[in-house]
């Protein structure tokens, strides 16, 4: 069910992505987009009850050096959060691209609107 | 428009050093708790931001000039690169080899320490540097790009 | 296979170290940026260079000393070895071109970066054995492409680049979302693993779906027709050495090889899968050739013409994707792949090609619509050699490289019992045969525009570009003709299709043995 | 669990209220308040790390998102695109929605991870030896900058890459004159 609504999340930006016919607005769709795979893939990673996968003194046994079972059976999957953290940084680099470019083209065409940007046709 | 006033002026002066610092220790200390290279680059940037706010672009300039960032930006990209080449070329080793925590540190107790993780902290800094600076650059050129579009239209 | 290995982070390390340090470069005046060009090819050269030297090896290579799952490993085969000197060959080439063609623009060392930038991503994503590598890559890649379309800042430029960077953001979160089910259902990334993985749950309907995802996302970069409304103005905006290589390389690795790369190596071709690329790759060589021919835009005719000929090598690789499927003729399956991979290199080569001449009338005459131009045969006698020569390897005359692989296309068709696609494949040349007709008759022939009286052949890199690249669409039938050649190039890249999820087997021996090995 | 779903539909709310209101500057705040949701449910999903990151990440891409519907005469828009493309397109979207719901329900339960079940699953190897192999305690870190470095390597590229492509998207001149040209 929360697959469900993350998903849901993802049409929505879809959604706004393909029919908005602002500039802006479909930047803040594929924005939204971009929110709901991150949540996505750190959701599947989720264990009930679990903890962060940061190794604490309490979960490190100094004598054998290994961390602890109780970490290995309550961490949650460390994997996706570090795609996630990727991927965080690459719409971030995408976002500041595709505003840089709304803002040009803002300025040749004086308006946001891509139904009044046609100066190339289909 | 100069800036705000003397109260915002103030306080960002101090705040700024803060947040700067608060900075440096998300980068350095990202292998032992949350944070990491991202995370402080971005913060680092963000101190600036605010500086900018306060006191107006031009002296945020001073600073931190549009060509010293975008320098700073390659730096920092060059010196993760190159922490990823060296494990290429230290004794014949891989790309991206952990050559420090594998040669010196791997067999003493350092666990939890600031010197712990070998490359790791290196490549932190080198990503924080890098962000910090190409964010700053990017916000720089936003807030200083004057859009012109009323010459533009009358044609 | 001892030093090849070494270099295959260069592939990638290379490029990027390039594109770091132009910008440097480019800040210290006039000196700096005459060596950050001379840089920068030299970096092109010398990955050409590598990658001939690193055609039909096999290696595999553990980045940061971790053997698979846990690190990332990076996989050179035949295939890659065939899209490596792909890209090479026209990165190369078109990097010269813009030497002296990017010198109309302001701020070249950050083009120069964009490039080297362009170039990486793709050298990643072919050489990768990591899905979300593939994705990381993938999105360098798209992302200086984005760029570098919108580099004139005109009008045009920005709106195809808008519109190219919004379907391209949407491909990438279907390949990205897909990545995470792929993740949510195996448990891996890498793609040996995952190719494990889906072959004992194979009838999961969530792989069914991520399969789905992964063939919309790269069938947006690929411009696969309900998809392609960006590739034409992509292609015709941007500079000519970048139409050059979009059109040349780029839908060809993010797109073709993207998708084929999952679809063979790790689902595993299935008939359907198989039918669905012969069905697209129809659908795109007519929709391609009919829009191409209405055109008025030289470089909008090349671009449809670009979304028709990818046509081939999907009809090529899907019509030996359902013969393995169905595991009948193997000798025919493997013919119509090697004939559709010989195809993407004909096209890679004569495609960017014909952009480049394109460039090279435009930089001239300052336009690109047909009916203002004419007659320049006897103006640019350099250029018109070459755009002859490129269109006659794209239509298939005989002594070309173009004839020899629609020929393998149409023999496989019919050693198949597929005689509709055999007959397609030549009826649609007919078609590009009209279309470049049309090219020559309305550029090099008629009468000349009183206004271009003055133009001038151009001359130094441009010119040297275009004839490397010219020679090559005459001597690439060699490749072909020549066993020991195709032995080299073709067949192992043909092989590991027809492997298809051997492919993991194979990685997953090879690093339990440099397992024992550094042990 | 229960939190989840209110941060969810929270952010839901926000998304629709982001896609549909006819006032860019409010579309915008609404993509941040997504933003904020989603760090604090990173937050409760055990991602120390994310939810940082994305908080600030959030913070700067607001400001960016801010800067392109400032200082307009035009912030307020109306309308969709011509009613035939937006049937087709609200159709599309619809199967897509519908197959993927269907879809999801066939993944492991939410709460049991995959790689709980996978006996060889790489996520295991590093929780159980990330801290002894690459000295990082912080496992996140050890994956992006150690086990997986070479990601992280091509994640730093992508953003010089959309930054070098930002400062060429905005630079003053593009074209050189023809004055330039000649000397």
């Amino acid at each position: 069910m929360l697959y469900a609504l993350c998903f849901l999340l993802f049409v929505i930006g879809l959604y706004c992505a393909v029919v908005k016919k602002n500039m802006v607005k479909i930047v803040v769709g594929l924005a939204v987009m971009e929110y709901a795979v991150n949540l996505f893939l750190i959701m599947l990673g989720y264990r009930t009850n679990g903890t962060a996968p940061i190794v604490d003194r309490t979960y490190y046994d100094f004598s054998t050096h290994q961390v602890t079972d109780v970490f290995l059976n309550s961490a949650v999957d460390p994997l996706p959060q570090a795609l996630v953290l990727t991927s965080i940084v690459i719409g971030l680099g995408c976002l500041a691209l595709m505003i840089s470019i709304c803002i040009r083209t803002y300025e040749k065409y004086g308006t946001f609107d891509i139904t009044q940007i046609r100066k190339l046709k289909g | 428009m100069k800036g705000m006033t003397v109260i915002v002026k103030t306080i960002s002066s101090w705040v700024k050093v803060l947040i700067f610092l608060f900075g440096i220790n998300i980068v350095l200390f990202g292998h032992l708790t949350p944070g990491g290279g991202f995370a402080g680059g971005v913060i680092l940037a963000s101190s600036y931001v605010l500086l900018m706010l306060a006191f107006g672009r031009e002296f945020a300039e001073k600073n931190l000039s549009l060509t010293a960032a975008s320098r700073l930006d390659c730096v920092g990209a060059l010196m993760f690169a190159a922490v990823a080449l060296v494990g290429l070329f230290y004794g014949a080793a891989s790309f991206f080899w952990n050559f420090i925590h594998q040669q010196y540190l791997a067999d003493k107790a350092t666990e939890f320490k600031l010197v712990s993780a070998g490359i790791i902290p290196l490549c932190n800094i080198a990503i924080g540097l890098k962000v910090g600076a190409s964010l700053f650059l990017v916000i720089l050129l936003l807030s200083a790009y004057r859009i012109n579009v009323s010459t533009n239209k009358k044609e | 296979m001892s030093d090849i290995p070494l270099v295959l982070p260069a592939f990638v390390c290379i490029p990027l170290v390039a594109a770091f340090l132009l910008p440097i470069f480019g800040s210290f005046g006039r000196k700096g940026r005459a060596a950050a060009t001379a840089l920068a090819n030299l970096a092109t050269i010398s990955l050409l260079v590598m990658s001939i030297a690193s055609i039909n090896q096999f290696s595999v290579y553990n980045v940061g000393k971790w053997s698979i799952p846990l690190g990332i490993n990076m996989v050179l085969d035949g295939l890659t070895g065939l899209f490596l000197i792909t890209v090479n060959l026209v990165s190369s080439a078109a990097m010269l071109f813009s030497v002296r063609y990017m010198e109309q623009y302001t701020a070249k060392p950050k083009y120069l970066s964009l490039f080297m930038l362009m170039v990486a991503g793709m050298n990643g994503v072919v050489l990768t054995g990591d899905l979300f590598n593939l994705f990381v890559f993938l999105e360098i890649a798209s992302i200086a492409s984005y760029a570098l379309v919108g580099f004139g800042c005109e009008d045009e430029q920005l709106e195809a680049s808008f519109k190219y960077m919004v379907l391209g953001e949407v491909g990438s979160m279907f390949v990205l979302l897909a990545i995470g089910l792929v993740y949510g259902v195996t448990g891996a990334l890498n793609m040996a693993y995952i190719s494990k993985a889906v072959q004992n749950n194979s009838a999961n309907v969530v792989l069914n779906f991520a399969l789905a995802l992964f063939i919309a996302g790269f069938g947006l970069k690929a411009a696969l027709v309900p998809f392609h409304s960006w590739l034409p103005d992509a292609h015709s905006s941007a500079p000519a050495p970048i139409s050059a290589m979009l059109s040349g390389v780029l839908i060809k690795v993010l797109g073709v090889y993207a998708l084929v790369r999952t679809i063979f190596s790790i689902f595993g071709i299935s008939s359907t899968v198989g039918n669905l690329l012969v069905v697209l790759g129809v659908v795109n060589m007519i929709a391609g050739a009919f829009l191409a021919i209405g055109q008025g835009d030289l470089k909008r005719l090349l671009a449809y013409s670009s979304i028709s000929q990818v046509g081939y090598v999907f009809l090529g690789i899907g019509l030996g994707g359902t013969l393995l499927a169905a595991k009948t003729d193997s000798v025919w399956a493997s013919l119509a792949i090697l004939g559709g991979l010989f195809h993407l290199l004909n096209h890679a080569v004569s495609k960017s090609l014909l952009f480049l001449t394109s460039g090279s009338v435009e930089m001239s005459t300052g336009t690109r619509q047909l009916n203002q131009l004419g007659g320049l045969a006897e103006k640019l006698p350099l250029t018109r050699a070459a755009c002859a020569i490129a269109s006659a390897s794209i239509v298939g005359i005989p002594p070309f490289g173009g004839f020899w692989s629609k020929l393998i296309l149409v023999i496989a068709a019919i050693g198949a019992g597929v005689y509709w696609a055999a007959a397609l494949i030549v009826a649609v040349s007919v078609c590009t045969l009209i279309m470049y007709l049309k090219v020559h008759r309305y550029v090099f022939l008629g009468e000349l525009p009183e206004s271009q009286r003055q133009i001038k052949e151009n001359r130094g890199s441009m010119a040297v570009a275009m004839i490397c690249l010219a020679c090559l669409c005459v001597l690439i039938g060699l490749v072909f003709l020549v066993p020991s050649l195709r032995a080299e190039v073709l067949e192992p890249a043909a092989k590991v299709l027809s492997d298809g999820v051997r492919y993991a087997d194979k990685i997953i021996e090879i690093s339990k043995d440099m397992l024992v090995c550094a042990d | 669990m229960a939190v989840f779903y209110i941060l969810l539909l929270f952010m839901l709310i926000a998304a629709i209220i982001a896609v549909e209101t006819d006032d860019l500057l409010s579309s915008v705040i609404c993509v941040g308040a997504i933003g904020v949701g989603g760090s604090i449910m990173f937050l409760f999903l055990r991602a120390p790390d994310i939810a940082i990151t994305q908080i600030v990440v959030e913070v700067l891409g607001l400001i960016i998102l801010i800067r392109a519907t400032l200082a307009r005469d035009l912030t307020f828009i109306s309308g969709d695109r011509e009613f035939f493309g937006l049937v087709v397109s609200i159709v599309i979207v619809f199967v897509i929605f519908l197959a993927g719901i269907k879809v999801l329900g066939n993944l492991s339960a939410f709460g049991t991870p995959v790689f709980s079940q996978i006996p060889d699953a790489a996520s295991r190897t590093y929780l159980a030896e990330g801290l002894q192999k690459t000295g990082a305690a912080n496992i996140v870190a050890a994956i992006i900058l150690d086990y997986r470095g070479y990601d992280t390597l091509g994640e730093a590229t992508v953003l010089f890459t959309s930054i070098l492509g930002a400062t060429v998207m905005l630079r003053s001149k593009c074209r050189k004159s023809l004055e330039d040209k000649l000397q």
